[in-house]
């Protein structure tokens, strides 16, 4: 029976399946993974904010704390904001591991004149 | 496409309020609720037509449309007809095609559409403590109010 | 033999055999099955309500969220239904990519079924084999599009992204390995006899109750019926592709898996003309944001039968009305029919034989369920924004 | 003597020794299942997983005990005992360690098909008394099934003791060692054990009783915490048990091999049998419950008569 010939070469071949924590799988290069900002040539325009379909990033135009709030939670990773933004601030990343343990953490901001990198906040798995 | 439409017109004749044909493959057609039943029995056995897509309805305003939209090889033919909200009792199809009997309860769970002589209009989608006479699809249930609907124990 | 008394078994919402949560309750007679009363929703979520509170552009992932495995049948059934009320052509271009990426997904998720048709009948070692040689495709997916469920290829007007030839040599790669890993399958199914006897004359659909239950896609190819929107409503490039349609008038769970399996080699000569025909040009083209009132009804050939939306505008930037009748509701008739008088061991595998696919027959209810396991007030999800 | 029988009882070829077999089996089987699925299988607890077994043992003994509110009180708390407890009793008759098993007595034979027919019965009031419509179709259906198997079973195993002359199984083992393997006199009786074997154990083709995508987990639907953690061990002892039946009765049992001891050959003829085992599990789908018994009267059962005819005009001998 082929099911039985193909069972005792699947014996002693190497199993396909990936020890995931261990083993990273390699990730294509146009993953979208998370989104992010680089906030050097943002003008501030808000057409990421009013093209997100979840209304995932908020963004304060004016005064010293001008900046993006990016919802993690609730983004869908469609890419719309990376598409769309005229200065090419937005690329999707190919980080996808991106659990958390508490959704009010999951909230990245970027300060337009800080220039500072947003610290980590969902929680590393390795 | 238009010998479909001539086909249609020649046993309704009055019934026929009008044909609209965006595309050569796309048929709207709206009857009165009177000559509907017997336009979907000529539809059927005149023309041949045998699968029903789907039934929709749309709610508007003062009245509610029921689509029937029927395949036919490359035509889709959509068959209109609209019931007043007041009494919306509409006759079963569900006896010249029996794949219609989940689309009508879906359309009677949804906008309160009336199906006589169909065999079971137990509610279909909607969780088991969902309130007699909110119809989730009519305009006046706006977004909010259905969110506050409030789930009575079964 | 009847027992005169029958006992009611409930299947579900929580079952093994149900991958998604629905309740059918069965009478059983002995081990005859003597009615079956569905009771669907569990994951209805108010997507029909939901597309009338957002713009056009932001309802395209929406439409796509429908359902898991045929999320791109579903953006093109409403990518082609907003073109059509604008009445604007996307570039050809754009539709031979969305042929392609529709293939691609047929591929994914047929073998997704024959994976858990063999499951349902305890083949676990197929299952494992099938869901791993699957895998190859949901990376070629992700490889291309960005996502491996999700892609957002569609957008109003053409297609997000572009296939480079690199992309394309990629997929020539993976198709030669997969159709020969899926004439093994068939091989196996053929030849397994345990399979044979658990699925041969099971769950019988006489051609004549399959047309009068307006049964759709695999399910009605089975019994011998040639009726394929792809064929008979070309849409796309599928006009200017030949392809035969796949049936088989064994009218059982054998003849679907057949039909299946038949249907995965044909896409896959499918993608190949499309790759060779390829024509250079626009990826997409640009629309206005509001739709002139209009209406109309897109159909698409998903993976699972005829996909069917109903759109209505009103001049503004949000749809009127938007109706989503999936194949798996119209095919929901005829597995009732077929439910009735067979054994309470078949059940699993008459119910997985249409390969139901739950949740794009639900939609989406956003309905707060008092001491349900999630709540969410409507601004969080958005939709105060969206008013 | 008597603390060295009594280690013998407990420790050596006893309890301890069972239990430790017991959990080694389980490792083997889900790991060969695995391999053949182009998985890994267990592989995080100790050395490639070699001790998920115990380590799920040990979770489900500190798992939440649920006893259902319409089930009978008593039956629900003593089927699990008895259903780890009779394999063990049963492979104190089935010589492990040395020619002779820690009992033997004429007739242990009979005594052991008794115990296969306990243990069905043992699953049907387990099936029965946990009250849930699930697990009554899967303690009917494991009744069913042996009705399946249970001729055919009794069959094979009468085989080998026509051709030794005796019914006790140290017996049957000791007059192997002399002449031909059963292997090699009864290959048709050895098919026959192999396919009822796989029914006892309620392995895929024949795993109908606790089908998984049917009747969710059959018979012990209803069991959690520590009673599933006996059904489960139970489960493992029958493993080893119906392995080392095979091994005694079919290939020769504990022999001397070399300067190895006589449990090395033991265990490496039982293992052998489980390898065979697990790796036909892995090539089928389920039968239906009518299609399994009508199978097994219309096929299993002529083969395992004219073994016996053939046995009977001296081939067998």
């Amino acid at each position: 029976m082929s099911i039985a010939r193909e069972a005792s070469k699947r014996l002693f071949s190497k199993p396909s399946t990936l020890r995931y924590p261990f083993e990273k799988p390699t990730v294509p290069s146009g993953l979208r993974g998370i989104p992010v900002w680089s906030m050097e040539n943002c003008i501030l325009c808000i057409l990421c904010q009013t093209t997100c379909p979840p209304a995932a990033i908020k963004m304060t135009p004016k005064g010293p704390d001008a900046g993006i709030e990016f919802r993690l939670d609730r983004c869908i990773f469609c890419g719309e904001c990376a598409d769309i933004c005229p200065k090419k601030v937005i690329t999707m990343s190919d980080r996808f591991e991106l659990a958390g343990d508490d959704r009010s953490k999951m909230v990245y901001s970027y300060k337009k004149t800080l220039h500072i990198i947003p610290e980590e906040y969902c929680v590393r798995s390795d | 496409m238009s010998d479909l439409v001539e086909r249609l017109k020649a046993p309704l004749k009055e019934g026929l309020i009008d044909v609209k044909a965006s595309r050569g493959r796309r048929v709207f057609v709206r009857v009165r609720r009177e000559s509907f039943r017997d336009a979907v029995s000529h539809i059927i056995s005149g023309i041949g037509v045998r699968h029903l897509s789907a039934i929709t309805g749309v709610d508007m305003g003062g009245e509610i449309e029921l689509l029937y939209h029927f395949a036919y090889n490359s035509v889709v033919l959509t068959l209109g007809v609209s019931v007043p909200k007041g009494s919306p009792t509409m006759p079963t199809v569900t006896d010249l095609v029996p794949g219609a009997v989940f689309y009508e309860r879906e359309a009677h769970e949804f906008l309160g559409a009336v199906f006589e002589g169909h065999p079971d209009l137990s509610p279909l989608l909607l969780p088991e403590g969902w309130p007699e006479g909110v119809y989730p699809l009519r305009k006046e249930n706006d977004y909010n109010k259905l969110h506050e609907t409030e789930l009575r124990k079964v | 033999m009847s027992y005169g008394s029958t006992i009611k078994v409930p299947f579900g919402p929580q079952h093994p055999a149900l991958k998604e949560p629905e309740h059918f309750l069965f009478e059983v007679d002995g081990d005859t099955v003597v009615s079956v009363k569905p009771r669907i929703g569990y994951v209805y979520r108010g997507m029909e309500k939901a597309f009338e509170l957002r713009t056009y552009h932001q309802n395209m992932y929406l439409a796509e969220r429908i359902c898991g495995i045929c999320s791109h049948a579903h953006t093109t059934c409403y990518a082609q239904a907003v073109e059509e009320l604008l009445g604007s052509e996307i570039p050809p271009r754009a539709k031979y990519i969305r042929v392609i990426i529709a293939e691609l997904e047929r591929l994914h998720s047929h073998s997704l079924w024959v994976g858990i048709a063999a499951h349902e009948v305890g083949f676990d070692t197929l299952f494992m084999y099938v869901w791993r040689d699957r895998e190859a495709v949901m990376d070629l997916l992700e490889a291309i599009s960005g996502n491996r469920v999700n892609y957002a290829m569609n957008t109003i007007g053409g297609v997000r992204r572009d296939l480079n030839d690199e992309a394309v040599q990629k997929i020539r790669g993976v198709l030669d390995r997969f159709e020969k890993n899926v004439k093994g399958y068939s091989e196996i199914i053929g030849k397994e006899q345990t399979f044979v006897k658990r699925t041969r004359g099971v769950g019988v659909l006489k051609p004549r109750d399959a047309v009068s239950l307006c049964a759709v896609g695999p399910t009605l190819r089975a019994s011998g019926i040639k009726s394929d929107v792809r064929l008979d409503d070309p849409y796309a490039a599928y006009d200017e592709i030949p392809f035969n349609v796949i049936t088989d008038d064994g009218c059982d769970v054998f003849g679907r898996t057949v039909v299946r399996c038949g249907e995965m080699l044909e896409s896959i000569n499918i993608i190949r003309h499309a790759l060779d025909h390829m024509p250079g040009g626009k990826l997409k083209v640009s629309v206005s944001r509001t739709v002139p009132p209009n209406e109309t009804v897109s159909r698409v050939e998903a993976p699972r039968g005829e996909l069917m939306h109903y759109a209505k505008s009103n001049g503004t930037t949000k749809p009127e009305r938007y109706r989503v009748r999936s194949p798996t509701l119209a095919n929901l008739a005829a597995v009732c029919q077929t439910l009735v008088g067979v054994h309470l061991a078949d059940i699993p595998i008459i119910l997985a034989g249409i390969d139901p696919c739950f949740s794009c027959m639900d939609r989406l209810a956003f309905v707060d369920r008092r001491g349900g396991a999630w709540s969410c007030t409507a601004e969080e999800l958005g939709g105060g924004r969206g008013q | 003597m008597i603390a060295y029988d009594i280690f013998q009882m407990l420790v050596f070829p006893g309890i301890l020794f069972l239990f430790c077999l017991a959990f080694l089996y389980e490792w083997i089987d889900r790991k060969l299942f695995a391999r053949v699925q182009s998985r890994y299988g267990p592989l995080y607890t100790g050395p490639s997983g070699i001790l998920q077994p115990l380590a799920d043992f040990i979770k489900l003994l500190a798992k939440e005990d649920i006893v259902p509110a319409a089930c009978d009180r008593h039956l629900f708390m003593w089927v699990p005992i008895i259903y780890a407890v009779l394999p063990l009793t049963a492979l104190f008759i089935i010589p492990v360690a040395a020619q002779t098993g820690l009992v033997a007595f004429e007739g242990d034979l009979i005594f052991l098909v008794f115990l296969f027919a306990l243990t069905t019965i043992v699953v049907f009031l387990a099936g029965w008394s946990s009250m849930n419509r699930f697990s009554i179709i899967g303690g009917v259906r494991s009744a069913l099934q042996m009705l399946g198997f249970e001729i055919p079973l009794g069959l094979a195993i009468i085989g080998m003791a026509i051709a030794a002359q005796s019914l006790s199984i140290s017996e049957i083992v000791r007059w192997q060692s002399g002449n031909w393997w059963g292997i090699w006199l009864q290959p048709i009786g050895f098919a026959v054990i192999m396919i009822c074997i796989l029914a006892e154990l309620e392995y895929v083709p024949f795993d109908i009783p606790e089908a998984e995508t049917e009747i969710v987990a059959g018979w012990q639907t209803e069991f959690g915490g520590r009673r599933l953690a006996l059904f489960r061990l139970g489960k493992d002892l029958e493993t080893v048990l119906v392995s080392a039946l095979v091994a005694a009765l079919y290939l020769g049992g504990p022999q001397q091999l070399g300067f190895l001891p006589p449990v090395a050959g033991f265990l490496i003829k039982s293992v052998a049998v489980l390898a065979l085992l697990s790796f036909a599990r892995a090539l089928f789908a389920r039968f239906r419950i009518d299609q399994m018994v009508s199978g097994m009267w219309t096929y299993l059962l002529p083969l395992a008569i004219l073994q016996i005819v053939l046995i009977q005009f001296g081939i067998g001998r």
